[in-house]
């Protein structure tokens, strides 16, 4: 039992979780129906369903994210990507005679995901191949991506009306949120595919020490082109989401600073920016960390003004309980503790 | 007796899961040089760490001067007069060979950093260990043991009254330990009392006044060298005899008859033909029989790494061709040579052979696993036999598949570096210094392994400062010079002094004939106290031998 | 130990010989005699001071084929109005150096810029005299950022984070101090913003520019010729090995992140003469600017290697690439993301080509 | 400099083929300002006149710049949408040294200077906020129960938001039925929107009126209400403000109750008074862009000549 509580309270999971927590509870103490789930026209319905629902797409995109800074690298293109595919789905959408129709959507859901594919083979050939540093290689992508994002809809914001796409954002499917099933199938897939395979233990092998890893025989350049490949997929995906959740494509604003939230909740998940090992547990804290913490601003009212004061303590809170100094602070107390029990049972068997 | 400058008492460190020191004492007498022996992972490094501040300790005591310390790391205990040279070159390959000596000490005028001033210490401390290297060069463009040198100056630069060298040796070979010892003795009679650690007996024997014994982080005892016969010092670490020693002394006797009987030459395995590569390596003929150790002779910096990173695929050939049982072939990545079965252990284990933050077991099965493909992963049950079998084969400590291989100390790190390698099943292995860092009893555990993988057909590339274990363990010797393949020879008979004139000037003719009757060492089963590493790794004891051209250079000093 | 083991020290004076040529090996296949081509091989793949020498070259080669597109291009102002339009940038840029420099990353400057200009704006708005207002700020800036230090350091909090919780701070601090823009009427720094100070034959610069260049040299110093500047290089080579040779590491990792934070509220005071306002919106996305500065200078992301003035020169080269855009004048607002994106790529490309080394 | 410009501007009316114009855009943020870009250049276009179009990315220095490259470049006008009202005066100096006029679109600069520029044109966001209050006194003159009022903000510290928000608390403030329950900021953006009111309706579920800064965030706000199982228009009135062709959509399809017109339409206009300035005449020094609302029925009957 006490053993049990020492390696939950070691985890590197703690902190985050009781961050998650201590969040939720100020909602609740702030709206007590907060933790309330109801069923409404055959589906749930709450505020803890809408933290999961908006979490997806930053979820999603933070999945690909760990992979890619597991390898020592990181992509700030996600946000330009997201936009794209929104954009590239929702033009063809628009462009076609049926936007409602079941294929008509399959259609533009492949090509918009076809594009992100694309998008994230680029982004691993000037990391892998030309040698660029990931933060400027992603960096040119996040610029230029966003360009064309608004080449696409020229600007505009392209409003669809097509029912089966709109359900990628907004929809259900038995109950729950399409957008979660989305988020859950893909943590569940990059989890399987790192973990049960070897992916991952190379992945983490190139990110801690590549030429360690090319001498070992370890193919650093298509692990490279397969992470950012993977990375921008998943911004795809919730590029998607994110543009039928509005039901439209808006080249500016979709997925914009998505880059920061998904390395904060792959950060706040215990995996170091230096590369190697990561969590995906981990990362999923992290964005239920973010977006419980957006939604708190909301529901408690903390007026837009202070709303970053408000982040930036609550990240710094995460991080510094987190820190190893924290840690080995707890330690000595425990070990005090433990001690004066000690002593107390010693002084009580004399 | 003077009282000790250094008196450390009840030391214990733990990290998780191992108790690395426990109640260790320890001390240092100036004007004395002390060593620290013990397997790897006996707790020397941990103990140095502990006394620069570099581990705080969990209990005992540390009285420097006859002050009670605690060092808040090194920069402190430099402040106090400790100087170390850490297991590992620690230094800056992105700073000029200058600067890593002299950072922190620079010579300023008006306050700014006097960068000829700075140049003309550091050439000048370089020539004191005579080594004549630009100092304005980038550190990271010279090899290992040129950057241990440097480690070294930078150390003796400091005016300390303590030096600590761990395992300063490593990578050196016979001249620059000369070299170094002759600094050691002249600081030591200027009263600094040294901490020297290494792995070779002879050194020990030859520098160290006086010996402290780990064995698993427990203190033996503390002895006066002259007072310790070998035999019972190499008992004292390891806690029981050494008998693997004989069995490979009886091994050299029937590999070299085998390799007397030139006729039955073994089918080639690899066959290079001007294979070169500009600026590395010129252009080389090598062939590599199956079963076949070949030995890499030469100078530091002479080009043996280079041409086994040829081999092995690391880097690219830009000349010449190379054949695998038969078929011309490119190897243009590690990855090809793998896939054929050509194994490359590089001497640089920490920037090119471990993944520090992965486990043991990871470590162990990666290049099988990266072999394999992602998604053909080797069950965990297989990955556990395999960890299991080497970490049990390979004597690794501690025996955890799951520790992290950052936390093993650096000679477990070599075998489980070498374990990797193993893993593939290799049918030629390429190993560029792998017994560096290894204590006695790995070392002749690892060159046993040689061994018996050559009998059962596996082709070695084997690399080495100690000419002795060279000669002890090849069929053929290969000497390079200037970046040059001069010379290809049977080991048949050759001797260190013979194969020392070669490396010198290219010359077997004169030498080896007299050398080889005076010193059959190469061929002789040491006795279990004289441990297979000695060799090389000596200077000048016995002046005099007319045969040594370097004896007006360093015998004259003693 | 009399032995047959026991030689006399192995070597020769010919070995001797051979090991000092081969010793220094690194240096002495550049020592042969080689042809000039060969020699600028060298420099320009050296990973010291190749990618800057690269850029420069490219940079001088984009500026004239500007001037032989555009009218009006060539000129000594548009040259010297890239410092002009610049000056806060190329502060921002130092101070990122020297975190760049230890391979650390500083994500809060733009939002601390912003917040310099609101301190500035609304002080002066109140009355203060900018002979407080100033050293307030550089106060502030360099205080908050020996916070993100400690908290880098003594927290083992990654940089990218403990500057992203800065970064939401400062933005943040900007609203509490008012939501809506102030203007600064303040005379000193009107005065500063419209001085001009003519360099002859009708060119002219602004006292920013002055401040910025002496900002540029003192750094060239620090970085190239004090042990705290050498140390920075040292942590970035590996900030273990740094610790272990009893480099001042845990001191000189805050303070560059001080360094960092002071240049922030510098480049925010040049900011507010730029603009002549304080606004809770501006600067926003600067921190990327300033890295793709550093970086396009030549500077590693991972630390230890690269040069102030290759920062100096990344400025310019956004510098130019903007300028291009606006004397094109056609582009639309996508083209013109697209268009700092491929020049950007057209710049990295060239230099990992240029400064390409054999593998 | 741009000398030679000077003596061009004074000496007459040039060729309309002759004139360069330099327009300083704030960026592409929203749908509403693509609109404007592009209405701009089609008139500009129309006319024959010459013109250099920067995209500033929302940043008051990359206008600055842009500006003083125009200077640089010697063009006959400048025109620009400032990012800020703010800290305008060096450069328009300079500009004024130059000799080139210069003209402001969209919004206005607080310079206390007015020759800085020939004339400004555009809206008055205070007056916008104004009509969307007027509205919902009128529209509640009759109740007497209090007015529960959630506000979407635009993005914090943009002048829109600041000057939508104060003219709308200036005209409510009238009767303390009205109180604005939640004011959160929605960024300008329908995901923004849609995720505040999302919240914002959880913990205040009685709320009658949702007043958005703009048509985009309403959008989002109507997602989130009929995902709540309520119906946008009718148990939830919205007030926005913009009319863009989406918005106007949702306001005849009876989603939203109420719209503020807010043109981005000045190309045409901007055309006239660079004419005016070439010939030398003295254009309006403020120029307020004719802007009308629409309820329910204008918008049906609006709907389909509406171009952006
Ligand atoms: N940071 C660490 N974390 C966990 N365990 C450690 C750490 N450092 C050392 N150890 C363990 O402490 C023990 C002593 O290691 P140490 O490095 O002192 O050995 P050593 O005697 O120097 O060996 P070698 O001859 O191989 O250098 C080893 O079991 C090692 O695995
Ligand atoms: N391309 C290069 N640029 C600069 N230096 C190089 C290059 N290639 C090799 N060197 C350096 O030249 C020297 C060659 O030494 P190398 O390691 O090949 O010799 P070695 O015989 O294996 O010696 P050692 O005993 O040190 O292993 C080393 O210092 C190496 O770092
Ligand atoms: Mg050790
Ligand atoms: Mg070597």
């Amino acid at each position: 039992m006490n053993a049990l509580l020492l390696r939950t309270v070691t985890s590197r999971l703690f902190w985050p979780v009781v961050m998650l927590l201590a969040l939720v509870a100020i909602n609740v103490i702030a709206f007590p129906g907060f933790l309330t789930i109801t069923v409404k026209d055959g589906h749930l319905f709450g505020s803890v369903i809408d933290i999961l629902r908006n979490g997806a797409p930053t979820l999603i995109i933070a999945v690909g994210m760990t992979l890619v800074i597991a390898t020592r690298g990181i992509d700030l293109s996600v946000g330009a990507v997201a936009a794209i595919s929104g954009a590239v789905a929702c033009s063809i959408l628009l462009g076609s005679s049926d936007p409602g129709s079941f294929g008509t959507v399959a259609v533009a859901v492949a090509v918009a995901l076809l594009i992100a594919l694309v998008l994230g083979v680029w982004n691993g050939f000037l990391v892998s191949v030309i040698g660029i540093q990931p933060i400027i290689a992603t960096l040119i992508l996040m610029t230029a991506g966003r360009g064309v994002a608004m080449l696409i809809t020229e600007g505009q914001i392209l409003t669809v009306d097509s029912a089966p796409f709109k359900a990628l954002g907004s929809g259900f499917w038995f109950g729950l949120p399409v957008a979660v099933v989305i988020g859950a199938v893909i943590f569940a897939l990059a989890a399987l595919l790192t973990r049960r395979t070897a992916l991952g233990m190379l992945i983490e092998s190139v990110g801690i020490n590549p030429e360690a890893s090319r001498q070992a025989g370890v193919r650093a350049r298509g692990l490279l082109f397969t992470v950012y490949t993977f990375c921008a997929l998943s911004a795809g995906i919730a590029g998607l989401i994110l543009t039928a959740n509005q039901t439209a494509a808006d080249a500016n604003n979709t997925g914009l600073f998505i880059e920061l939230d998904a390395i904060l909740a792959v950060v706040i998940g215990g995996t170091s920016l230096a590369g190697g090992r990561y969590s995906l547990a981990g990362t999923l804290i992290g964005a239920l960390v973010i977006q419980t913490l957006v939604t708190t601003v909301y529901t408690v009212g903390i007026p837009p003004i202070i709303t970053m004061v408000f982040k930036a303590a609550v990240v710094t809170a995460v991080c510094l309980l987190q820190s190893p100094a924290t840690n080995a602070a707890f330690a000595r107390l425990r070990q005090r503790i433990a001690a004066r029990h000690a002593r107390v049972k010693e002084a009580a068997a004399s | 007796m003077t009282a000790p400058v250094v008196e450390m008492t009840g030391i214990s460190i733990s990290f998780p899961g191992v108790k690395a020191l426990d109640g260790v004492d320890f001390r240092m007498f100036p004007g004395e040089v002390h060593s620290l022996m013990g397997e790897n992972g006996a707790g020397k490094s941990t103990i140095i760490k502990a006394l620069t501040g570099v581990y705080p300790i969990d209990s005992g005591s540390i009285v420097v001067d006859g002050a009670t310390v605690s060092f808040s790391g090194p920069a402190a205990a430099q402040a106090a007069g400790i100087a170390t040279v850490y297991q590992e070159v620690n230094l800056l390959p992105n700073l000029s060979v200058a600067e890593n000596i002299l950072l922190g000490r620079e010579p300023r005028r008006f306050g700014s950093i006097d960068g000829r001033a700075m140049r003309r210490r550091a050439k000048q401390l370089l020539e004191g260990l005579n080594l004549d290297l630009d100092p304005g060069s980038l550190l990271g463009s010279h090899s290992l043991a040129v950057q241990q040198l440097v480690a070294i100056a930078r150390a003796i630069d400091i005016d300390a009254k303590v030096l600590i060298l761990d395992e300063p040796t490593s990578s050196l070979d016979a001249d620059e330990v000369a070299e170094l010892f002759r600094v050691i003795r002249s600081l030591r009679d200027s009263g600094v009392a040294i901490l020297f650690v290494s792995h070779f007996l002879d050194q020990i024997y030859e520098i160290t006044d006086r010996l402290t014994v780990l064995r698993n982080g427990r203190l033996v005892g503390e002895y006066l060298t002259e007072e310790l016969l070998r035999i019972d010092l190499v008992q004292k670490m390891i806690g029981k005899e050494l008998t693997a020693l004989d069995e490979i002394g009886r091994r050299s006797h029937t590999a070299e008859a085998a390799a007397a009987a030139a006729d039955d030459r073994p089918a080639d395995f690899v066959r290079a033909e001007s294979l070169g590569r500009k600026g590395a390596i010129e252009p080389f003929d090598l062939v590599v029989g199956e079963g076949e150790v070949i030995g890499l002779a030469g100078l530091l910096g002479s080009g043996r790494t280079e041409l086994a990173r040829l081999l092995g695929g690391i880097d690219r050939s830009d000349s010449g061709r190379l054949e695998i049982t038969g078929a011309g072939t490119r190897l243009r990545t590690p990855r090809q040579a793998i896939s054929r079965r050509i194994a490359y252990s590089s001497e640089d284990r920490r920037g090119e052979g471990i993944i520090d933050d992965l486990t043991v077991r990871d470590n162990i099965v990666l290049a099988l696993q990266a072999d394999r493909g992602w998604f053909r992963p080797i069950p965990k049950k297989r990955q556990e036999e395999l960890a299991q079998s080497y970490i049990q084969a390979l004597n690794i400590r501690p025996a955890n598949a799951d520790a992290l291989v950052r936390n093993l100390s650096g000679g477990n790190q070599q075998k489980v570096l070498l374990a990797r390698w193993l893993a593939i099943a290799p049918r030629l292995l390429i190993l560029d210094e792998p017994t560096r860092g290894i204590d006695i009893g790995a070392k002749a555990e690892i060159q046993k392994l040689v061994y018996t993988l050559a009998e059962n057909g596996m082709s070695v590339v084997f690399i080495s400062a100690e000419l002795e274990e060279v000669l002890r363990l090849s069929h053929r010797v290969a000497v390079l010079r200037d970046r040059r393949l001069v010379a290809d020879i049977e080991n048949d008979g050759l001797t260190v002094d013979a194969l020392l004139a070669l490396i010198a000037d290219g010359s077997v003719a004169d030498e080896q004939a007299p050398d080889a009757g005076q010193a059959p060492d190469a061929t002789q089963a040491p006795d279990a106290g004289r441990p297979a590493d000695a060799g090389v790794g000596r200077p000048a004891e016995n002046p005099g031998s007319a045969s040594d051209p370097t004896f007006e250079t360093t015998g004259d000093r003693r | 130990m009399t032995s047959t083991l026991d030689r006399p020290s192995a070597g020769t004076p010919s070995g001797r010989g051979s090991r000092r040529s081969a010793g220094s090996a690194g240096s002495s296949t550049h020592g042969r005699s080689r042809s000039p081509f060969d020699r600028l091989r060298d420099v320009l793949t050296s990973p010291k001071s190749g990618p800057v020498l690269v850029t420069a070259v490219l940079f001088v080669a984009v500026f004239v084929a500007g001037g032989i597109r555009y009218r009006g291009f060539f000129s000594g102002q548009v040259f010297l109005n890239l410092f002009v339009d610049n000056s806060y940038l190329i502060v921002l840029a130092v101070g990122m150096t020297f975190v760049i420099l230890t391979g650390g990353i500083d994500l809060s400057v733009g939002a601390v810029v912003a917040l310099s200009t609101m301190i500035a704006a609304s002080l002066l708005q109140s009355g203060w005299s900018p002979g407080v207002v100033i050293p307030l700020i550089l106060v502030l800036t360099s205080v908050l950022g020996l916070l993100v230090g400690l908290m880098i350091h003594v927290f083992k909090v990654q940089p990218f984070i403990a500057t992203l919780a800065a970064m939401f701070l400062a933005r943040g601090l900007c609203y509490v101090i008012s939501k809506d823009s102030i203007s600064i009427t303040e005379p000193t720094f009107v005065a500063l913003a419209v001085t001009r100070i003519p360099l002859g034959g009708g060119l002219s610069i602004t006292p920013s520019v002055v401040i910025a260049l002496v900002v540029v040299a003192v750094a060239v110093w620090v970085l190239g010729f004090t042990r705290f500047g050498r140390t920075v290089y040292a942590i970035g080579g590996s900030e273990q090995s740094g610790m272990l040779m009893g480099l001042p590491v845990a001191r000189t990792k805050v303070i560059v992140y001080v360094v960092s934070g002071f240049c922030s509220g510098l480049a925010g005071v040049l900011f507010s003469f730029y603009t002549l306002s304080g606004y809770p919106l501006t600067a926003i996305g600067t921190e990327l600017d300033a890295i793709a500065a550093v970086v396009v200078g030549g500077t590693l992301l991972t630390g230890g290697y690269g040069f102030v003035l290759g920062s100096v020169l990344g400025v310019l080269v956004l510098g130019v690439i903007q300028t291009i855009i606006t004397f094109e004048g056609t582009l639309s607002s996508w083209w013109t993301k697209i268009f700092i994106g491929a020049l950007l790529l057209v710049f990295i490309i060239l230099q990992k080509v240029l400064t390409a080394r054999r593998r | 400099g741009g000398g030679d410009t000077t003596a061009g501007s004074s000496e007459g009316p040039k060729p309309v083929d002759e004139l360069v114009v330099g327009f300083a855009q704030v960026g592409a943020e929203s749908g509403w300002r693509t609109a404007n870009t592009t209405d701009i250049q089609a008139a500009f276009k129309d006319a024959g006149i010459e013109l250099k179009f920067s995209d500033a990315q929302q940043k008051q220095e990359n206008q600055i710049k842009a500006i003083r490259s125009y200077i640089q470049q010697g063009v006959d006008v400048i025109a620009f949408s400032p990012v800020v009202e703010t800290g305008w005066d060096a450069v328009l100096n300079e500009a004024k040294a130059a000799g080139i006029p210069v003209v402001l679109t969209d919004r206005a600069v607080d310079s206390q200077d007015d020759s800085l520029y020939v004339s400004f044109l555009g809206s008055d966001f205070v007056e916008e906020g104004k009509k969307a209050g007027d509205w919902v006194v009128e529209e509640y003159k009759d109740s007497t129960d209090p007015v529960k009022i959630i506000q979407l903000e635009g993005t914090t510290g943009a002048a829109p938001a600041i000057d939508r928000a104060e003219g709308f608390a200036d005209v409510i403030a009238a009767d303390d039925k009205f109180e604005v329950v939640a004011s959160q900021t929605g960024d300008f953006t329908r995901a923004g929107g849609k995720q505040v009111t999302e919240a914002l309706l959880k913990s205040n579920p009685d709320v009658d009126l949702i007043y958005a800064h703009n048509d985009d965030m309403a959008l989002g706000a109507i997602e989130a209400i009929e995902a709540a199982g309520l119906t946008p228009g009718v148990d939830i009135k919205i007030v926005s403000v913009d009319a863009v062709k989406d918005g106007m959509q949702a306001l005849a399809d009876g989603k939203i109750n109420f719209i503020v017109e807010c043109s981005p339409l000045l190309g045409k206009q901007l055309v006239q008074i660079v004419e005016q300035i070439n010939n030398g005449e003295t254009p309006e020094k403020r120029i307020i862009t004719e802007e009308t609302t629409f309820d329910q029925e204008q918008a049906v009957a609006a709907l389909p000549d509406r171009q952006y």
